[in-house]
């Protein structure tokens, strides 16, 4: 079997590859996106766990289902606001939606 | 014991407001889409009201689900605090949605009612799925809730940025608690912090680094520095109702499981994370009273403001492993203390700068001459978040500093006292708007609708009577064995 | 090499390459069809776990329901193939990759340090017992996750409708 | 009993201004009156305790415990009492503030929160002088920062804002610092005591303190460490070199009733603490460090002097009077002798009323000629002979003229400096020398600032002023009247102090 | 009658209080107040000397203050000293009361005068019958503030407040070395009463160096009372009070105060030979200097107060050379005659419309019949002409500069008493003789440096001025307040009969210390009191005495009366000199220089200091703080990805902190 270890690695770089994104993409589409990969990565951490973990059990899988689902009413509010914000602005540029600052 | 033969009925507060919020917006759904709905607001009142009163009859002998739903008084103070700033938040919203049309009501006050329910599930869980749904109800919401003045470009893009870096703070917790249930196998809290010294010793790097990012993603949520950003901006875009839910409920909610997690999961492994915590705290207070010196705009200086005051609460949960009980009645007492003073100033505040049509200090300027009573009690709760004596706040603030001082941080609390002396400035800086300046082009009367007048009323009287008389709480408080663990 | 460790090594690169063709690509459509294939490929590694259900969840949730409903979001907001222009922020995108790029190597470096026993054989979780869990020790998140898409769905429809009027 | 005459007293403005509140703001005579009569009440009490005080007795008068609130193994009690230390600032505080009341009659701006804010403060002052408990203490000593904050920044002038600010922050800063001192002292008693005993009494804790039953925990280098820090907390109040600089600010800001009520009593807090606190509960460490006390003092003095001497206005020349004339406290508590301690208490008490007339008569010259430039001023004596004639006397009496109460705490002062033991204070002769200086200097600028202000030709501008007003007298002459009798006949202060005196010098062995 | 002594003061302080609560409805006849007080103390002052001669000490206290186990009381005591003394002061006060009742009437806040007279005179009264040092110095500041008070008397003239504040400060530096002084005494013996020190002096209870040091402390107090040099420069500048108070406090009574002081502290001062020492060459020098400087004056009332120095300096040179009776029995002859010689120059001054410079008058000797005798005998008296009073005690300080074996005190002091008779008989030549020179030249004077180093041109006219700010319509110009060419005329009673009562005085004053009848004033003085034994002087030191003074008033007939040395002689010999002196050796300037001027800069150092350091810093902490806030306000760009980085960067540096505090760096 594949060490475990391999699993969390690959989890540990989409969990990075996620984060840079939503840190440096402009587009909001893409960030969000870049926010699914993250918990898809952690979905891969429970998941090895779960199968392949030192105490390898059912409640891994559990977890990854109920971070599916979190994971798509995020998404699901997040592209309305998305929407909703484009609306106003007419733009997806993340670097354009800085009205609230200082 | 099983989940399968637990006391289930100790479920039934949560039970029955998941029924009144869907009731809330079933009634919504059958009275058209548009339009005022004020009977709404009152019918989620009350549910909250309702729930109270369940939790306290019917949580108060304890009990716990398995060993992922506890609950113990922790859970119930906690729950009873969230419910009263809760219906305090609707009350305020009374007022604030009659002003704001384009706000669906019902919607509102059903999703509100949903975020609750998730701040109750996050309290009172054991268990890092239960408390990550929790958790997850209460985001989602609020992060609907702050982008409901969807016309509203401040709104809408206060929502974005709460929604994605929210979510990247949930995708750091579940990270976190990843390694928490695979090197364990078991996502109970208890069982995790029996096991949790030998994990420390055994996987050093990643269980520090599964604690700093599950700490990442909570300091995010209890916004403390340097997770705070998004705090200034989203209180701003949000509908005023909905940054004062964020700043209390979402806050007090968040600092519970805080506690929880780090109660139950790190407690063996306090010197861990207890420098962690101190350094947070003093760097949150140092920064949230620096940065709100210059502001001018009120939701933007309160968001400031409730950082320093999460750094204030963050000092006793530093001292917890030193102090233990003492560390929850301080940080309970603090939480009251901070629910009422920030709760009656928002009233204050909803109501001011919906009247001015602006955010801006200067719309305060002169409220004493316009309305006393608002400016008086403003004056009380602003005197009370700055800690100053025959207020809450001042107690809560002592409360902490003796913890601190037992729990030999003294450094610790030297820099909370020095950093509430400079909170007076932007403190007093309100003061001085209401009392010392002039009232701009708008100088007749303010008229308080009685919504409001209730919150700030209740909020007065108790800022000022626990200033007074804090033993009324800190009796019944040292009666109770918070978690059965110390 | 086992066909086990091929097959994880092609899977795992292909959920990196897309998930760096999502960040890298110049063309929203191509990102988002990038973005999944790389939910595509971690469906894949669970079925290599033996996580069968939660592949099969991961496929119908992920690359059907989020992954249309990426596409929907951007069918309704900019679709056009513009770019924004130039990136003013170059700090940010170094400071980024630098901050990332350390984040990673602690991490590898905490999960490289861990001295894990390999499994000779994965855990095989039955459909039945996900349920019985689901439906017993985890029943309030279970119902707390319903009041959650329902909270999700109401909050989705009221920010993302579209008014008469406008 | 927990309602007995103290917390009466205590507790009384507040009432009164419980009871204004519910005035409307138009009936401004009805709130004056109010305001005069609360006051007033108050004085008939703290004169009823005055004349009840059993002199010569050691220990407390009055005193009462009731049990207030506990945190964890905290327990904070509500402990009052009287004894001959903060008697005299009692009576002080009545006076002043009954004074000032009467004083601010001429206010027309926004009366009720004026007298409203006043009440409060006085609850605060009187509460300060009859805590016996440290929180308790704390407690009232904040107490009076909002009240005086809305004074200076509501009826204060052209730089109000600034200096109301500095003032609830600076101040502020010493309470905070007196507070984290008092947090420490009580958790090493509690350590010293071997985790058995917690309290926040005074009097308890300066027997721990005494005695401890751990003497481990409480080195030489913690207790200096802890005294230091009171120190500092308490001179900022005071306010002591170099952190005086908040003074004269509110002071030139702050309306003439708070002028008189800061000068007056507040900066006796800062006096009346380090003596309670400091040299009631460390002694061997104020002994300790008493040639910094005193070097402070005499900095205070000279520095104070100096910077009066070059002033251009009234006011600030007035409120850098003060700076000097604290220094004399210091300079009394340094000398750890019956006398220098009883001077420095009869300067809090003698400076009070002095420079609340001080700053009465400046208001009063202000209101007429709208200005306080000293330059700008001049003749006053022609235009006004009655008040100049007070300001004269005002004057004089801050010079220390024998028969006006300055003179009696300057001289015991000097007793105590001069015959200071050579162990506590090597380089007391110095100090006492450089002191007399001061009183050279005190002469010079109040004298020169009479010569400029009242004296001279008349200005054109200033004929026909209107002279003192019927209600102009209660003030001038009370105040007058006070530093008359204790300057002609100190022994009415000095027998109900001398007893408590002796009791804490004793602790010395001095 | 001796236990109700403590009424001699009392009844001019009810004369203060009456006239400061009704006196200005008395007006004019507030002096009548004054003056019946007055006389009630003086009557009662001689019952009590006569009751004292022969009789006990007496002495009343009450506690005062207690601190501690000590206890200061206060009270009055009657003592043979005093005694004299309250005759002396309330005969002195009684006439000037009197005098200005007249020299007075027309100024509006008469009322106030009188209540300053009355408060003074309680004041003096009261410092004299203090039992005890401490209730000295108490009346000792209470006398310097009515001098403050009296000689700002007319505040609106720019030089009397100044004047007024000069006098003040002045004397304060000389009473803050008294009070270390005195406290450094009370912490050796426990006690301000006399009794109990001179006890401990005698007792050897004080080491030597520390009665030195004291005695020279409390000598601080005296020099700057009497005006001894160096801080006798506020004296001629305290000329800008009223003639009368220049009469009663600048000449006989407070001035005298730092003489008495030396007096009752003499038990103290002859413990240590070095104090003594000190204070015969102050009184030495300082009669010396200030006899110099008179010789030059043309104000009529500075001869005056430079002469009263030189005597005051006599005085103290008696005292400090064992001649407790000499000096203290010239204190009283001094009081006399010098309040005549003031009181006369008063009356001068009112009948020629207020001018005070001597080349303004002249001619007066047929027209001022009596002021001009009376002042004929003060200046016999002051030159110590035979047998007036001022020969006697003269001839006593001679006595005891000769017998204490100086020979430089004994010559400076027959210098001086030379140099006094001259300059007494320039004046009165100047004054008396000749012809009529005012009238017609209003100031001519004007730039004379000789007039007031502060320049005052309308000295010469300045007494008795009116405000000219006071009452439009009834202003009068001094020079227009009599018809201006009415020439000078003897004024009323109330002004000559004060004149013939201190005449007399001047002439029979000597009588009580006649060495024929063994000296029946030393006996008394000396009662009681251990002062050593008294110098006494032989005859031929009278002749030597009577020579000087002789000698001095020929060279002053000389050069003022006959003419016949020009009156430019010295003056155009020594120009250096002659400028020197009309500069008062330039001693103000001095002093301005290096006192005043270097003090008030440092205070502006300071000052700036304190703006820009001190509280420079305190801003500097403010502003620093809220711009930090600033600054980091503005890292809120708005950016939700910067928000993003600045939490990951800040969650690295928590695991980096984590990783140190576990110890994995090191």
């Amino acid at each position: 079997m594949v060490p475990i270890t391999l699993f969390l690695a690959l989890a540990a770089i989409l969990f990075c590859i996620g984060l840079y994104g939503v840190l440096t993409r402009r587009h909001l589409v893409i960030v969000l996106a870049s926010i699914e990969i993250m918990l898809n990565s952690v979905n891969i951490n429970l998941v090895a766990f779960s199968a392949i973990g030192p105490f390898a059990n059912i409640s891994g899988q559990v977890f990854s289902l109920f971070i599916i689902t979190v994971a798509a009413a995020e998404a699901a509010v997040g592209l309305a606001i998305l929407i909703a914000l484009y609306r106003n602005r007419n733009s997806i540029d993340v670097i354009k939606h800085d009205l609230l600052r200082w | 014991m099983t989940a399968f033969d637990a006391n289930w009925s100790l479920l039934t507060p949560e039970m029955v407001l998941a029924a009144l919020a869907l009731l809330v917006f079933t009634i919504d759904f059958m009275t058209g889409i548009h339009g005022k709905k004020p009977f709404i607001g009152k019918l989620s009142v009350l549910s909250l009201l309702v729930t109270a009163v369940l939790v306290l009859f019917m949580n108060n002998s304890g009990g716990q689900i398995a060993d992922l739903y506890l609950i113990d008084s922790f859970a119930m103070v906690f729950k009873l605090i969230i419910l009263v700033g809760v219906a305090m938040v609707i009350m305020i919203s009374l007022h604030y949605l009659d002003r704001n049309e384009e706000i669906y009501q019902g919607e509102y006050y059903s999703i509100l009612l949903f975020a609750t329910l998730g701040a109750m599930i996050m309290v009172s869980s054991a268990d890092l799925i239960t408390l990550f749904i929790g958790l997850e109800i209460l985001s989602i919401s609020s992060y609907a809730l702050v982008g409901f003045k969807k016309h509203h470009r401040h709104s809408t893009e206060a929502a974005l940025k709460y929604v994605i870096l929210g979510g990247a703070a949930s995708a750091f917790i579940l990270y976190g608690m990843s390694f928490l249930y695979g090197l364990t196998g078991s996502t109970s809290l208890l069982e995790i912090g029996q096991v949790m010294p030998t994990l420390f010793a055994d996987y050093t790097v990643i269980m520090t680094i599964s604690l700093i990012f599950m700490l990442v993603g909570f300091g995010f949520k209890i916004s403390i520095v340097p997770f705070h950003m998004w705090a200034p901006d989203v209180y701003e875009g949000a509908p005023t109702p909905v940054t004062a839910f964020l700043s209390v409920v979402s806050k007090i909610a968040g600092f519970a499981i805080v506690l929880r997690v780090f109660t139950f999961g790190f407690l063996g492994v306090h010197e861990e994370w207890v420098m962690i915590i101190a350094v947070l705290a003093a760097v949150t207070m140092v920064l949230g009273n620096i940065i709100a010196l210059t502001q001018k705009n009120t939701k933007r200086l309160m968001a400031y403001s409730g950082i320093a005051q999460a750094g204030y609460l963050l000092v006793p949960v530093a001292a917890l492993p030193f102090i233990g009980t003492f560390s929850i009645n301080m940080i309970l007492f603090y939480s009251i203390a901070y629910l009422m003073m920030t709760l009656g100033a928002f009233a204050v505040i909803s109501l001011v700068t919906e009247d001015a049509g602006t955010n801006d200090l200067s719309s305060f300027a002169g409220l004493f001459q316009r309305a006393p009573y608002l400016a008086i009690s403003m004056t009380v709760f602003l005197v009370s978040l700055a800690g100053l004596p025959l207020t809450a706040g001042f107690i809560g603030k002592a409360h902490i500093f003796f913890g601190a001082a037992a729990a030999d941080m003294l450094w610790l609390a030297i820099i909370m006292i020095v950093m509430s002396v400079v909170s007076f400035f932007y403190y007093f800086g309100f003061i001085k708007q209401m009392f010392m300046t002039a009232p701009k082009a708008n100088d007749e009367e303010l008229k308080v609708p009685t919504s409001l007048n209730a919150v700030i009323t209740v909020a007065l009287a108790v800022t000022l009577i626990l200033g007074i008389l804090p033993n009324i709480v800190l009796d019944v408080f040292n009666t109770f064995n918070w978690f059965a663990l110390f | 090499m086992t066909a086990q460790m091929t097959f994880f090594i092609i899977l795992a690169l292909i959920a990196i390459v897309s998930s760096v063709l999502v960040m890298a690509l110049r063309t929203i459509s191509h990102r988002v069809v990038s973005m999944a294939f790389s939910f595509f490929a971690i469906a894949g590694l669970y079925f290599l776990l033996g996580a069968e259900f939660i592949g099969i969840i991961q496929i119908m949730v992920y690359v059907g329901a989020i992954t249309i409903l990426f596409v929907f979001g951007m069918m309704m907001t900019e679709h056009r193939n513009i770019g924004f222009g130039p990136d003013p922020r170059k700090i940010q995108q170094v400071v980024s990759f630098l901050g990332v790029a350390t984040l990673l190597g602690i991490m590898l470096y905490g999960i490289f340090s861990m001295d894990l026993p390999t499994t000779p054989q994965p855990y095989v979780g039955s459909v039945e017992a996900i349920g019985l869990e689901l439906y017993g020790h985890y029943f309030i998140a279970f119902l707390g996750s319903a009041f959650l898409l329902t909270s999700a769905l109401i909050g989705a429809v009221v920010i993302a409708r579209k008014e008469a009027d406008e | 009993m927990m309602l007995n005459i103290l917390t009466w007293l205590v507790f009384l403005p507040l009432i009164g201004a419980i009871i204004i509140m519910t005035i409307p703001k138009e009936n401004v005579n009805v709130i004056r009156s109010l305001a005069a009569i609360t006051s007033g009440i108050a004085l008939v009490i703290s004169l009823v305790l005055w004349a009840g005080f059993e002199r010569g007795a050691t220990g407390l008068q009055y005193a009462t415990t009731a049990e207030w609130f506990n945190i964890g193994f905290l327990q904070i009690n509500y402990e009052i009492g009287l004894d001959g230390l903060s008697l005299p600032l009692i009576v002080l505080t009545t006076i002043v503030t009954t004074l000032a009341i009467f004083a601010s009659f001429s206010i027309e701006k926004r009366v009720k929160e004026f007298y409203l804010w006043t009440l409060v403060l006085l609850t605060g002052m009187l509460g300060v002088f009859v805590a016996l408990d440290m929180f308790l203490f704390f407690l009232f000593f904040e107490l009076t920062l909002i009240p005086m904050f809305f004074l200076i920044g509501i009826w204060g002038g052209k730089m109000k804002e600034y200096a109301s600010f500095k003032f609830l922050l600076y101040t502020g800063l010493g309470s905070a610092i007196m507070f984290m001192t008092f947090i420490a002292m009580f958790y090493k008693a509690y350590e010293a005591m071997n985790m058995q005993e917690t309290t926040f009494s005074m009097i308890r804790m300066a027997e721990i303190f005494a005695d401890p039953a751990n003497p481990d925990v409480l080195t030489g280098a913690v207790k200096g460490a802890l005294f230091l820090a009171l120190f500092v907390a308490f001179a900022i109040k005071l306010p002591v070199f170099p952190f005086h600089t908040w003074l004269p600010n509110a002071h030139v800001e702050a309306p003439t009733a708070a002028s008189m009520i800061l000068a007056g009593v507040l900066l006796k807090m800062g006096g009346y603490g380090l003596i309670r606190v400091g040299v009631g509960i460390l002694p061997d460490q104020a002994a300790r460090f008493a040639s910094l006390i005193a070097l402070l003092g005499v900095i205070n003095i000279i520095y104070g002097a100096l910077l009066a001497l070059v002033q251009t206005d009234l006011k600030s020349l007035v409120a850098y009077s003060s700076i000097s004339h604290m220094g004399i406290v210091l300079l009394g508590i340094a000398s750890f002798t019956t006398a220098g301690m009883q001077g420095a208490i009869f300067q809090l008490v003698s400076h009070g009323f002095i420079s609340a007339l001080l700053f009465f008569m400046v208001g009063a010259i202000y209101e007429r000629t709208k200005t306080r430039t000293i330059s700008e001023l001049g003749g006053l004596s022609k235009s006004v002979p009655i008040l100049a004639g007070f300001t004269l006397a005002a004057a004089m009496a801050s010079v220390g003229l024998p028969g006006l109460s300055g003179f009696v705490s300057e001289l015991l002062a000097f007793i105590g400096i001069f015959g200071a033991s050579a162990e506590i204070l090597p380089a007391a002769t110095v100090f006492g020398v450089i002191a007399g200086l001061g009183i050279i200097l005190t002469a010079a600028y109040l004298l020169w600032a009479v010569q400029r202000t009242t004296f001279g030709p008349m200005k054109e501008k200033f004929v026909g002023l209107a002279d003192a007003r019927p209600m102009e007298y209660v003030p001038m002459i009370g105040l007058l009247a006070l530093s008359i009798v204790i300057g002609v006949y100190p022994h009415i202060l000095s027998d109900v102090i001398n007893t408590t005196v002796i009791d804490i010098v004793s602790k010395i062995g001095g | 009658m001796i236990q109700n002594a403590w009424l001699i003061p009392v009844f001019p302080l009810i004369a203060f209080l009456i006239l400061l609560f009704i006196g200005r409805f008395l007006k004019e006849k507030s002096s009548y107040v004054g003056i019946t007080a007055l006389a009630l103390s003086f009557i009662l002052s001689v019952m009590v000397l006569f009751e004292r001669i022969g009789g006990e000490t007496y002495t009343y206290v009450i506690d005062w203050i207690t601190f501690g186990e000590l206890t200061i009381s206060m009270g009055y005591e009657v003592t043979p000293l005093n005694a004299m003394m309250l005759i002396v002061v309330t005969l002195v006060s009684l006439v000037v009361h009197i005098f200005s009742r007249e020299y007075m009437h027309d100024d509006k806040r008469i009322h106030i005068f009188f209540a300053y007279l009355g408060l003074f005179s309680f004041s003096m009264l009261g410092l004299i019958l203090a039992p005890n040092v401490l209730q000295l110095f108490i009346f000792w500041e209470l006398v310097g503030l009515m001098s403050y008070l009296l000689v700002g008397f007319w505040y609106f003239k720019p030089e009397a407040a100044a004047a007024a504040k000069k006098a003040f400060l002045t004397t304060r530096i000389g009473d803050v070395g008294l009070l270390i002084g005195l406290v450094i005494l009370f912490n050796q013996t426990g006690s301000f009463d006399y009794a109990d020190i001179y006890a401990a002096v005698e007792g050897g209870m004080i080491n030597e160096t520390l009665i030195t040091t004291i005695a020279l402390l409390i000598f601080m107090g005296a020099v700057g009372k009497s005006a001894q040099f160096p801080l006798h420069v506020w004296l001629p500048d305290a000329m800008e009070g009223p003639t009368p108070v220049s009469a009663l406090i600048h000449a006989a009574t407070m001035v005298a105060a730092g003489v008495y002081l030396v007096g009752v502290m003499y038990p103290l001062f002859l413990a240590s030979s070095t104090a003594m020492t000190v204070v015969a060459y102050t009184g030495a020098i300082t009669a010396f200097f200030a006899a110099t400087m008179a010789l030059v004056m043309t104000d009529i009332k500075r001869v005056l107060a430079y002469s009263t120095i030189s005597q005051l300096g006599f005085m103290i040179l008696a005292l400090g050379t064992a001649g407790y009776v000499a000096g203290l029995f010239h204190l009283m002859t001094h009081a006399f005659f010098k309040a005549l010689l003031f009181l006369g120059a008063g009356s001068v001054i009112y009948a020629v419309h207020h001018r005070q410079d001597i080349r303004d008058m002249g001619g007066l000797w047929g027209k001022m019949k009596i002021t001009s005798i009376t002042f004929l005998i003060g200046a016999l008296a002051i030159s110590g002409v035979f047998p007036l009073a001022g020969f006697w005690s003269k001839e006593e300080i001679l006595a005891s500069a000769l017998l204490n074996g100086d020979g430089f005190l004994f010559t400076i002091a027959l210098v001086t008493a030379f140099m006094t008779a001259f300059y007494m008989f320039r004046l009165f030549f100047k004054t008396f003789t000749g012809e009529y020179r005012g009238g017609d030249h209003d100031d001519a004077h004007a730039n004379d440096p000789g007039v007031d180093a502060y320049g005052a041109a309308d000295v010469a006219e300045a007494d008795n001025p009116r405000d000219d700010s006071m009452d439009e319509e009834t202003h009068v110009s001094p020079a227009e307040d009599h018809d201006h060419h009415d020439s000078p005329k003897e004024n009323s009673g109330f002004m000559t009969f004060p004149l013939i009562v201190l005449a007399s005085m001047a002439v029979v004053a000597g009588f009580v210390n006649l060495p024929f009848l063994g000296y029946p004033l030393e006996g008394f003085l000396t009662e009681g009191i251990n002062v050593g034994s008294q110098p006494h002087g032989e005859l031929w030191l009278a002749f030597v005495s009577l020579a000087v003074a002789g000698a001095g008033i020929a060279l002053a007939w000389a050069m003022y009366y006959k003419g016949s040395i020009s009156e430019d002689y010295f003056a155009s010999k020594a120009p250096g000199v002659h400028k020197l002196l009309i500069n008062k050796y330039y001693l103000d300037e001095v002093y301005t220089a290096v006192f005043v001027r270097p003090t008030v800069a440092i205070g502006r150092f300071f000052w700036e200091m304190d703006k820009s350091i001190v509280d420079g810093i305190v801003n500097l902490i403010g502003r620093s703080t809220s711009s930090t806030g600033r600054t980091a306000g503005r890292r809120h760009n708005g950016q939700l990805q910067t928000y993003g980085l600045v939490s990951i960067l800040g969650g690295i540096v928590v695991i980096a902190l984590a990783f140190v505090l576990r110890g994995y760096f090191g």
